[in-house]
């Protein structure tokens, strides 16, 4: 079976950099020798969340800002089964801030691949959680006032078990940061940096592409206080890699039910 | 011949303790015993209560009067004391509880007998034995059997408090009419929750994924109990929002799976009630009701949320609701929602409330042997396997992620493979398939119960409000009443046939545990109903036999 | 006589930049113009189209046919060529449209004319303006009215590129009949989504909370449009949680509020609309539907949430619902919806739908001076003032804070004074207070509209369908069928007496966006309806008067 | 008029540290001169959202985890207004994440004393986001395993105006953080050690009382990073004090709407 669905042509604009991110998925998943017949693309409502439609997996997508408890129902019902979730920041961070914050605690085995685009893209423009004070829009007419939410440093605080950002503008690391999601146990953040060319003209390809850096080598993303430092950092120099690891216990591994194996497929035996 | 003893006190007295323990022995004895509970939403403080009901012949309803009192503190006993049957008597736990009071110092004759003051729960159940009249032995088994983990001295203790209670009792002894004992089959005290939680394990419930809210926790902690017997993850949401959501995705992944919750809860779960109508999920959700809007009474009762539940969700889908009357019921219909649930790969809800949840009855064994239903999910399905199927019944073939073929699933509107799709002749034959599940959902809706025989006159029921209704209906057929009662276990989708059976040439009067006699109102829309009279209650109290007679009577 | 003009290609192309200014310049030449859309549910690509029908006659409805097609790409034309009226024309951008088709390289013309492919549009518009036979005039004042924060050298390029396109329309020139323009009175071409969003402003609505969602952002954006103007603070809300729960302590502390959803924003709401039920709230909700259920066709229309919308929420309560049938009308029910809400202290929803929100059309001007409805807020509270009095209307008194005495809200139920109460009787006369307000309301419900006057058959309708309806009788009626339309503007509560006045002894076609006839089940449940028949539809496009002539004729 | 509610009794069990809060919060009313009729008291619904009914304020005591957006909505319809909130941590940081999160962003002059008292009171005893890993409930049968929320340290990610920790063992330092808590500009979060004598028996008045200690007099909460460690501390010693401050603009004050007055007494003028 092919790795790219050929029924449905992806409804982004031209140079969205959704491109970029469903090309990185579809190596990372080759890469990690992932049976696509085992992995759940989980979503919920945007542009972003629209990726599992353009490449081969089941798919759950589900209501805008509930991929996180949809995909934690899914690992808890099949914990063999590979969940990566691809949505969008306000999916993510604005009316899913609330499983953002307590799916990390949970630390159950799904990986979250964050299109953040810094806008809400489906919707037309108007601000995310993540827009940078100033951002205009038409519902903010003045320009964003509140602080962004910063998700990697949230997660850090939270002992999130991975916790990373890459940008479309550097895809090989993109597909790098998604291999070690993949690889990591336990709950995975991948903020992904993503240009909407439609609807956010400030933080555009370049602006990224200029500012992210990679972590130097010597980077160790065990040094919890430095990881926080790290993941406060934005403007005009912004850190791209696995910013931050824990060895916490999976919710897999410290729930007695699942020990004897997947629930569904012991179902009724 | 009844007796109805009622235990009051103020939170965290032990009148929870004390009702448990007397209703346990009075179900050893051989007796019906009919439970319930009144509380308030506090933990400490207030006025709560414990009714047991004993008889000789089976039990439908709480009573209002209480053949035998026992009041725990002053505040209690005043609220309570003009509930007093006739020859009923009071029991005071101090010095001076007034005129047509016996007063008892419970707490120091626990004290004396070597106790601690807690132990007063043991010295009332003694009292209590002796008013009624009845040997101790199985109140002694009770508390042996309650003190075991404690070891011997709790329990020699808590034997010593019986002792001491009957010996205290002095000119209460056997002073109250009680039932005879060893006529009612012998069987566990169990609690609507107990039985519903059991029958969810027992269906093969594998996730649970709830956040607390009263009067749902009980089925919640039920199974968070049982969780490691049957091998259930009970897991605990941020928010409802969350649970639902969760429930979802785990019935996607393959197995049944529930959430538990009350009118607050329910409500943040409708978009999640719509998205399972879409995917075509079998999610179940146990709904306990208790009054409303908003906050309300936490800790009453009512049925107020039916039209709520009926079309909670945007957009139209088919869904089953069912409404036990008995606890036996809720075992059975806890189980039914499961089915349907798969059957039709629909939302289904259990629908209670405080009362039927609290409730505790010793009926006959329920099952609690492992037997799952079936999923109804086909395995090897070939590598063209579409989720979303067009079919004359409009169930599509169900598989789970992981086998020979991708399952795609997707809220928005979807063509067959489950893609999302902007061709509007996919989206109404999706639509219609969808609905045309409800069609097959009313073929199956579940007839009325007419108790006893067809009359001229009928109580239109449902939930709950079967046991006082059923008492009442005898009541008034003793009187002369050409009376009978139409309880309806399954309140939603309607079958006008079916009710129409029911009702139809009759007098109808709904007996509803709300402000708009909902359920009448829902079968006039289906066309099943015209005029009806009502005998509504919304004060957060569940209907008594005695409160439908009196307002049938006006 | 009227002609549709269909403006087609993908998103991002510019449909709705030509269609806005056709609609404008047609408005501006005196014509009645009724412009609508079609879109997906994506920013670049797929098939999107923009009809503007015009006539010297009032108009009501789409139509399905077009006279004229403007399409910018193979797709669009593919796609709606089968549309073209018999003897209407097709016009392609691009070289080989096919037979029948009128090919013109209008991008080609554009860069022509010294301006960029963007300006295809000024072209296609000056094509469109040849092929009618109207004098450019108007269409050049419009360009210069929307391109004057460019400056003279975009209003210049875009001019040319008009005259270009009226040079290349060649054979094309006057070849679709027109309506002569100057049968209109003159006004400005105003969208549902302005209309509704002017209306609050105007109302005194003075913070608005909403979370986007297609098709409510619309009235959303248009009052942060007006947010400076009227002094309104419009805040996106991290979810609809936060939003309704937002208004509502916005309007305790004493400003009209409001929020803006659709039907999946709206199930998130059903908490906090029950919170404004119990806690005497004004909350206002501008509900635009869409199909459901869950995501299902976020960019299409639908009248499915009716039933959810009435009983929304947990518990019993009174609220309003309004449905306008037209631009003007969904002015007035904005208006009437915070009044309503004001005077009942119950929540209020505007409920209208994609469809209505994006039609426009040129009907007299809307005032946009300051007209604040009175908050009946009683200010100068004594110390003893209780904000929960009950009243034989079940209207308290309303007082905000910062006044002579507290004023205490609490979602639990309470005694007169808003503080928590365990007390039975207490609760019984609250809810009875409110429940009263419903009767209040009912009493206060708007009257259908019947038009043109009463006849042996009646389409039931509500909400947006009323032009289309209105459009489907006078075509039935000029050929002889006795049949009118009863167009509903509030939907709930239901005055049955209203209702049968209306449609007693009729024959009754209900007309509505749904599967299952929602109104006319609600009437039928309030006992002001029997049998009925039904014209439905479900497919994402809204009702065409041809739509409903067909299937009333089958 | 009188600073106690005569008509209602507190529900709370004899020992429960509400008691405290709400003597603490008396005090602290007291002392910073808040006229009590231009008070508004908010909560959601727990134990800790009945103290409103028990001091004389007005009040808006709403749903279960909604105190913040309806505080917010007071506060944005009359900012001149004293808006505090009083709650349970379950409804502040379970139920109500979401608008935990986000209202810190907003930064509206919203007071928020949170009643932690590590598990949920009202509902007989479930754990609470806060519970610490290991504690047994009827539903936690085998201890909590998610990792405890820490409100503090998101507050200083979130860059919030005012964060800081009492306990109800130092009743003094208690309403010396309420002062400065309502003294503060924007947005302020009071996370409130209380011991439920009921439900919570691993988290004792005794626990903490042994385990809080007093910032040292020279910490200074304008130091992002230092506060970021110091609000990581938990376990044998637990900071109390005003951990961060930020000088944000609030709300109020980037909102132009609100330049000329509160649009409540505005109305129609
Ligand atoms: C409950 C609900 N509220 C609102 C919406 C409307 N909606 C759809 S996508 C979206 C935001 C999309 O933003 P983001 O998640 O950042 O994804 P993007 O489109 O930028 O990739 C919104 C608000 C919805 N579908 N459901
Ligand atoms: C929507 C909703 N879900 C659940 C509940 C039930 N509920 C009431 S209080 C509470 C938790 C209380 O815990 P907390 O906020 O920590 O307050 P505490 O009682 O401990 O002071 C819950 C779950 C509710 N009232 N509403
Ligand atoms: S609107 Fe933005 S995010 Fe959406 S497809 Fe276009 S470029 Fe991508
Ligand atoms: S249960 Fe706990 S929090 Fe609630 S009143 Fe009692 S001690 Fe306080
Ligand atoms: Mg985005
Ligand atoms: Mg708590």
């Amino acid at each position: 079976m092919n790795a790219e669905n050929k029924k449905q042509a992806p409804a982004w604009c031209p140079g969205c950099g959704d491109f970029a991110i469903l090309a990185a998925l579809n190596k990372a998943l080759a890469a990690s020798g992932i049976d696509r017949k085992r992995l759940v693309l989980v979503s919920g409502i945007g542009q972003a969340a629209k990726l599992p439609h353009y490449t081969d997996a089941n798919v759950f997508n589900g209501l805008h800002g509930r991929a996180l408890p949809a995909a934690t129902g899914i690992k808890i019902a099949n914990h063999s089964l590979d969940v990566i979730i691809t949505s969008g920041d306000g999916d993510m961070y604005g009316e899913g801030g609330n499983h953002f914050l307590h799916a990390i605690r949970r630390n159950i085995g799904v990986k979250a691949f964050v299109h953040n685009n810094q806008v809400y893209g489906l919707t037309k423009g108007q601000a995310s959680p993540t827009s940078d004070i100033g951002f205009v829009t038409k519902i903010q007419t003045h320009g964003v006032v509140s602080v962004p939410v910063n998700p990697l440093a949230l997660a850090v605080v939270e002992d999130c078990s991975f916790v990373a950002r890459s940008c479309v503008a550097f895809p090989e690391h993109l597909e790098k940061m998604m291999v070690e999601a993949i690889k990591s146990k336990g709950f995975a953040l991948l903020d992904i940096l993503q240009n909407c060319v439609t609807f956010n003209k400030v933080n555009t390809f370049k602006w990224y592409k200029d500012r992210c850096k990679e972590l130097p080598a010597d980077y160790n993303p065990r040094d919890r206080e430095n990881a926080l430092r790290t993941s406060m950092k934005w403007g005009d120099e912004i850190p791209i890699g696995v910013i931050y690891r824990s060895d916490r216990k999976s919710f897999e591994e410290m729930t007695p039910a699942l020990a004897a194996g997947p629930l569904a497929e012991r179902y009724g035996k | 011949m009844d007796t109805n003893i009622r235990i009051t006190g103020e939170a965290g007295q032990g009148v929870q303790t004390i009702g448990g323990l007397l209703a346990d022995s009075f179900a050893a004895l051989g007796l019906n015993v009919y439970a319930t509970q009144s509380y308030m939403s506090r933990i400490r403080g207030g006025v709560n209560s414990y009714d047991i009901r004993i008889s000789d012949a089976p039990l439908y309803s709480a009573r209002e009067e209480a053949d035998l009192l026992v009041a725990l503190n002053r505040e209690s006993l005043d609220s309570n004391l003009a509930a007093v049957s006739s020859a009923g008597k009071a029991v005071f736990d101090g010095a001076d509880g007034g005129d047509s009071v016996v007063s008892l110092d419970m707490t120091g004759a626990a004290k004396e007998a070597g106790g601690s003051a807690r132990m007063v729960n043991s010295v009332a159940a003694g009292v209590v034995f002796a008013a009624l009249g009845y040997k101790p032995d199985r109140l002694f088994d009770a508390l042996t059997n309650q003190f075991k983990k404690l070891g011997e001295e709790a329990i020699a203790k808590n034997h010593a408090c019986v002792g001491k209670g009957i010996e205290i009792a002095g000119q209460l002894k056997g002073a109250v009419k009680a039932p005879e004992p060893g006529k009612a089959p012998l069987g566990e005290v169990v609690s609507g929750s107990e039985a519903i939680g059991l029958s969810a394990a027992v269906a093969g419930v594998k996730v649970v994924s709830s956040y607390p809210m009263t009067p749902s926790t009980g089925v919640f902690t039920h199974l968070a109990y049982l969780a490691d017997k049957y091998g259930i993850v009970v897991e605990q949401a941020e928010d409802e929002i969350a649970a639902i959501n969760l429930v979802c995705g785990a019935t996607f992944a393959g197995v049944p799976a529930m959430t538990t919750t009350s009118g607050g809860g329910f409500a943040l779960m409708a978009e999640g009630i719509s998205l399972s109508g879409m995917l075509e999920l079998p999610a179940v959700v146990f709904l306990s009701q208790r009054p409303g809007p908003a906050t309300s009474q936490p800790t009453r009762t009512a049925q107020q949320d039916l039209h709520f539940a009926a079309f909670a969700g945007h957009g139209e889908f088919a869904r089953a609701i069912y409404a036990p009357g008995t606890i036996a019921q809720a075992y059975d219909l806890m189980r039914k929602a499961f089915e349907t649930a798969h059957k039709f790969q629909s939302p289904a809800i259990l629908m209670a409330d405080q009362f039927i949840t609290d409730l505790q009855q010793n009926i006959a064994a329920l099952s609690a042997a492992p037997n799952p239903i079936d999923r109804l999910i086909i395995e090897n399905h070939a590598a063209d396997y579409v989720r979303y199927a067009v079919t004359d019944s409009g169930i599509s073939p169900r598989a789970i992620p992981g086998g020979g073929a991708f399952v795609v699933l997707d809220s928005d509107e979807h063509t067959p493979d489950g893609h999302l799709t902007e061709d509007l002749d996919e989206r109404v034959m999706q639509q219609d398939k969808r609905m045309r599940k409800e069609e097959g959902m009313i073929a199956e809706v579940l007839a009325p119960e007419i108790y006893p025989l067809p009359a001229a006159e009928v109580f239109l029921c449902w939930g709950s409000s079967y046991g006082p209704c059923r008492e009442a209906v005898d009541i008034l057929r003793a009187r002369g009443r050409d009376v009978c009662l139409a309880h309806f276990p399954q309140v939603w989708p309607i079958d006008p046939a079916k009710a129409l059976a029911a009702l139809g040439g009759r007098k109808v009067t709904a007996v509803e545990g709300n402000c708009n006699a909902q359920f009448a109102l829902l079968l006039r829309m289906a066309g099943a109903l015209g005029e009806f009279g009502a005998i509504t209650r919304y004060d957060g109290l569940p209907f008594t036999a005695e409160y439908i007679v009196r307002r049938a009577q006006k």
